[in-house]
């Protein structure tokens, strides 16, 4: 198992409060003057992205979901870039034509996805196999829900996987919701990493809010990925703090929320920084106010910046000419 | 009379029929406990129990296709699609499945599939017409309604259809009143066309959610002396080939309009119909708008240059009329 | 456990020996004078259909796969029919619109399916719904290989129906290949009945070729189904004695194939009669005999029965009129 | 010139572009140690072992959405459909991600899917042709190649071509031999139709196994002193409106002609085209040919009357041609 040295402790626990930081503003922003890009937050689940791709190669793959914004940040996505995407603005990846849910970032191996959610399981069997056939040792990511585990690309994709022995790990975020269904009223099994079994691949049910585990854990099946040992199942238990989406009202009670706040990663991590003596209170602060900062310069950028050209429409659909998508 | 949204209708539609048949069951993903995700099945789990209003998996495979077998069983489903976007994953069982058995083994499949449709600011997943995936697909009807009234009359009669109907809603109308009489028994027949304002001058046809962009247009361009038919064919598949062509011969022009992009969708289908059955009707060409042929933009400006809107009908119909120059 | 009477015995073997020589004669047909619908053999798989549906009702659901045609016959879908539909004749369930592959025949309960392989598996856990709201204790027997369990519908299905506990039976004929494809190469894992674990679901392997065991097999998971306590995923093994089909050669080992022939579940059930004194070797012959013929003038009746007219074509495509399928 | 049969022409294509480049690899049912259903990989996992030759389980989802990862990691994936009625397992690997993911991020997905279509004996679910299916789908191309220097020319440059192709072939036409010129670097350009036959009186247009209809009711009607011109697209996404059109224009009379069936097919969006485009052009109504709306039948002379022929194309050019009576 892997050790975690301070310094590495400092960069997740910074991670931690970046993504807070920006959850906190996108949800505050929203309700106080709506953002083009209706959120959908992972407020509470920051750990999983955060702990899997801390420890990642630049040319390592992410194949995020929906609410695994926490991965790309830590893969170092720009803020600007994905908050002028989440406004529809220049200034982003895609000029406006496409939303920040699931943007890619090709130069940062971060893939991108659909907002059709699970298709994303087979493109990551994908990535695996080029990965293979290239002998490039890297490593493919591939974030999904609770909910999206129920769509057959689960089972066609490990199965696959595991056959070809691919470099992927199948990174669950078991918030115990998939919308309004709790899981177990979507989900024939307690534990969903227990059906990697069935696939003669390794299966690991995690903590999620822990980053330290998430971190020790994924680099760990990382490392039997790249020496060609195969591909593992990961199933972070995590909770959502939040509705579904921002436009939702809160439809669970007020004791189970209660209950679940006691589990927020960020102020557990802190208690073991501080338990540790590796950060003090005030160095935490000054943390949390540089991040605050570079937020709101990113929220600012992305507000303000241009709306792209009508013509920004017609770009971008086929590579080469392709002068009749005007039709 | 009374008005009501088309959200309302489509509610009533489904409650009257699970009333008047016990074989009509609903499934789908979060239409029970969370009502849909435009609530369109708000109330009914109340009303009729876990046994007929049953939430499904993330599974849009087993959404059609557990419904396929339960209306080969002998019930009435009607499954919701949360998104059109979504019948991709589904399509094996629609089209391979649901539209084919009758032909396999003469059992009926008398299958409604419910999906929200159009651009609302989602970008391009959630947003698609899709409703050009499947015209070339024997077995199935297709319904695309664009009115409160029509939205509750096709319903009602989709789900008497013994058939596979695929029933587009376009989600930024959900919230459109109209006038629907209040009790009765609302049955409009699948397979005819309404027209929806009439006109002289120029048959504009149009669907779902560009029937109202047609009707503004019309209004507007009445203003300049110019009088438009619209015609709203409600079902796509069959196609109303008789009210369109009696449209064609009466005005001699014709401008067909849809959400889904221009090429390959319906109207390719419709002006195909006009240039076999009354092309010598026709005093200036046949014009189709359509989105272009690109994914659906998020971004606000771009998803408002996508969608075809009366600005580009009332465009178009001037470049017909005055073809020396608007 | 069921028990199984010495008529039932009996009744078993018939239908063991009826379509063994069906298949045969199919083989031979199809090598002397071709015959319009290709054969997919089920040569040496006979046990599986057989015992699976010997002791159902007659309104339990059976939803086929292509090669599970002893399903069918056992179910007692008339030999003069199915043998009109592989001709396109008349006489036979769709006057020549479909083919006997993936025939329905609604008044015996069996499921018309699609040669599309595996989508069959969504609609059996509709099927099981419907029983399940209609409370009419039928079960249905949704019948797949090893090929086709690979579909993503395989996942979706299961799920359902364990979450539902729906009366459904998933049984996998896994006779060791898909096409050209052995199983190793296809499957993750070595029995795909150990899958049924992650779906909190029984899953059983068993010995495909032995008609008593897959009788007592599936009674057993019959019963479990009618009294309301969920489905079962029991995998049959057995192996393909002919080429995926007749028209393709054979590319396996003579080895390999003399070692699968020993255990023949035809002349195994014979050995278990004579040594318990069931059947006489001249009584087997008799049934023989008797089935030759009836399977004779199957053949003889689809052969010479007339081709459909044109206008069949047009019909059957909706429900109710529909002139405009002509175009 | 040298003779060979498309099974060989596209056989050979795929070698030479695998030579030509290690990013091309194979992927799909049955293709490496079978070498295919039709055969079309013969010999390719010899040449090419088993990292560029590569077998999946049956699982649609995972043929196109495991090409489409490949494909936007780099390489040049060309993934095998066994059949083109499975297109609807994969619809949303291919809809919804091949063709929008340069939209979304910017990133090429050079990926090819071959598949067999077409009607042969084998009934509803192993005959369909399913282009209709996703001619509405931007980002997206559609080849259909006729002939043998077509199908070695067009996926030649579908696997150089930095988007998604889907590329058909007919299964009655594997076995059809042609003239390709061996050697050279045999490239057609997508998106350029090629004129069959050169005629003066009406043009048909036809695509895949039609086209060879097409052709020899051209040589049937030559007789009877009736002189058509044969256009086969051979791309249908993106159309190449310019020689259409040019015929159109040439012989004021138009038949257009396909396998799938006729009500939403491709030949709606060709009709739509001309009646836009051309509509002055013409002496005579448009007319398509294509299959009724029907699941395709399995019993010989069903299939037979289902599938449109030569005698179909001559009956309607007669009818087009000599209105009072044929
Ligand atoms: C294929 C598909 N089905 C349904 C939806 C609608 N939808 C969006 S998010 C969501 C819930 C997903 O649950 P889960 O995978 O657990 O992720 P979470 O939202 O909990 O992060 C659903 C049903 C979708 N986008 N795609
Ligand atoms: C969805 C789908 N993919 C591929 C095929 C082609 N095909 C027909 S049979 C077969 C093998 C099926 O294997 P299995 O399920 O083990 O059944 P078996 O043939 O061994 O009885 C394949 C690949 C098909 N018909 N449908
Ligand atoms: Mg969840
Ligand atoms: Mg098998």
């Amino acid at each position: 198992m892997v050790t975690i040295s301070r310094e590495d402790k400092i960069g997740l626990y910074r991670q931690l409060v970046l993504n807070r930081i920006f959850e906190e503003k996108t949800i505050e922003l929203y309700r106080l003057e709506g953002i083009p890009e209706l959120p959908h937050s992972n407020l509470g689940e920051e750990a999983i992205g955060v702990g899997s791709c801390y420890g990642l190669n630049a040319d390592d793959y992410v194949v995020p979901d929906l609410r695994i914004r926490p991965a790309l940040i830590t893969k170092g996505v720009p803020l600007n870039e994905i908050c002028a995407d989440m406004y529809g603005r220049l200034g982003g990846t895609t000029n406006g034509r496409a939303t920040s849910h699931h943007m890619g970032y090709p130069s940062l191996g971060v893939v991108g996805t659909s907002g059709i959610i699970g298709g994303h399981l087979t493109i990551s069997a994908g990535f695996g196999m080029a990965s293979k056939i290239r002998k490039d040792k890297r490593v493919t990511l591939c974030f999904f829900g609770d909910g999206g585990s129920n769509r057959g690309d689960f089972h066609t994709s490990i199965n696959f996987a595991s056959l070809k022995k691919l470099p992927v790990l199948y990174i669950i975020s078991n918030n115990q919701y998939a919308e309004g269904m709790p899981v177990e009223s979507h989900i024939s099994i307690k534990d969903i990493a227990d059906r990697a079994a069935g696939y003669s691949m390794p299966g690991k049910v995690i903590d999620g809010n822990d980053v330290l585990e998430v971190y020790r854990e994924v680099q760990d099946s990382v490392e039997r990925a790249r020496n060609g040992e195969g591909p593992t199942l990961i199933e972070c238990k995590t909770f959502r703090l939040r509705p579904h989406c921002e436009a939702h009202p809160e439809t669970r009670s007020q004791e189970e929320l209660d209950e679940a706040w006691k589990h927020d990663p960020v102020p557990r991590m802190e208690k073991h920084l501080l338990h540790e003596k590796i950060l003090t209170e005030s160095e935490m602060g000054d943390i949390r106010k540089e991040y605050t900062r570079q937020v709101d310069e990113a929220f600012e950028f992305g507000k303000s910046a241009p709306y792209p050209p009508v013509e920004e429409l017609y770009n971008s659909v086929y590579d080469g000419e392709a002068e009749w998508v005007r039709s | 009379m009374r008005e009501i949204t088309i959200r309302e209708a489509l509610n009533e539609a489904l409650q009257e029929e699970m009333k008047r048949d016990d074989a009509v069951i609903l499934f789908g993903e979060d239409i029970a406990r969370m009502q849909g995700a435009f609530k369109v099945t708000a109330g009914l789990l109340d009303m009729f129990g876990e046994d007929r209003v049953i939430d499904t998996p993330l599974a849009e495979t087993l959404v059609v296709g557990g419904a396929v077998g339960m209306a080969m069983a002998g019930l009435r489903p009607v499954a919701e699609l949360m998104f059109a976007d979504f019948l991709g994953i589904a399509m094996d069982q629609l089209c391979n499945y649901a539209a084919k058995m009758k032909y396999n083994c003469g059992v009926n499949v008398p299958l409604v599939v419910r999906t929200a449709c159009g651009a609302r600011g989602s970008g391009m997943h959630h947003s698609q017409n899709t409703e050009g995936w499947i015209q070339n697909v024997p077995g199935l009807k297709i319904v695309m309604p664009s009115t409160a009234y029509d939205a509750k009359g096709l319903l009602k009669s989709a789900i008497r259809d013994n058939n596979p109907v695929v029933f587009f809603e376009q989600k930024t109308m959900y919230g459109l009143k109209g006038e629907v009489p209040e009790g009765g028994d609302l049955v409009i027949p699948l397979g005819k066309a309404d027209v929806k304002r009439q006109g002289g001058d120029i048959t504009i046809i149009a669907t779902g959610g560009t029937v109202h962009e047609a009707l503004a247009a019309a209004a507007e361009l009445e203003g300049r002396g110019i009088s438009c038919e619209v015609v709203d064919p409600r079902t796509l598949l069959p196609l109303d080939h008789e009210t369109i062509i009696e449209s064609v011969k009466k005005t001699h022009n014709v401008v067909i309009v849809h959400e889904a992009p221009k090429i390959g969708g319906i109207g390719a289908e419709i002006a195909a119909v006009i240039a076999e059955e009354a092309i010598y009707e026709l005093e200036s060409p046949v014009r189709r708008i359509g989105a272009p042929f690109t994914p659906v933009p998020f971004s606000r400006p771009l998803e408002k240059a996508y969608v075809p809107d009366r600005e580009r009908i009332i465009t178009t119909v001037m470049e017909l009329l005055s073809p020396e120059g608007v």
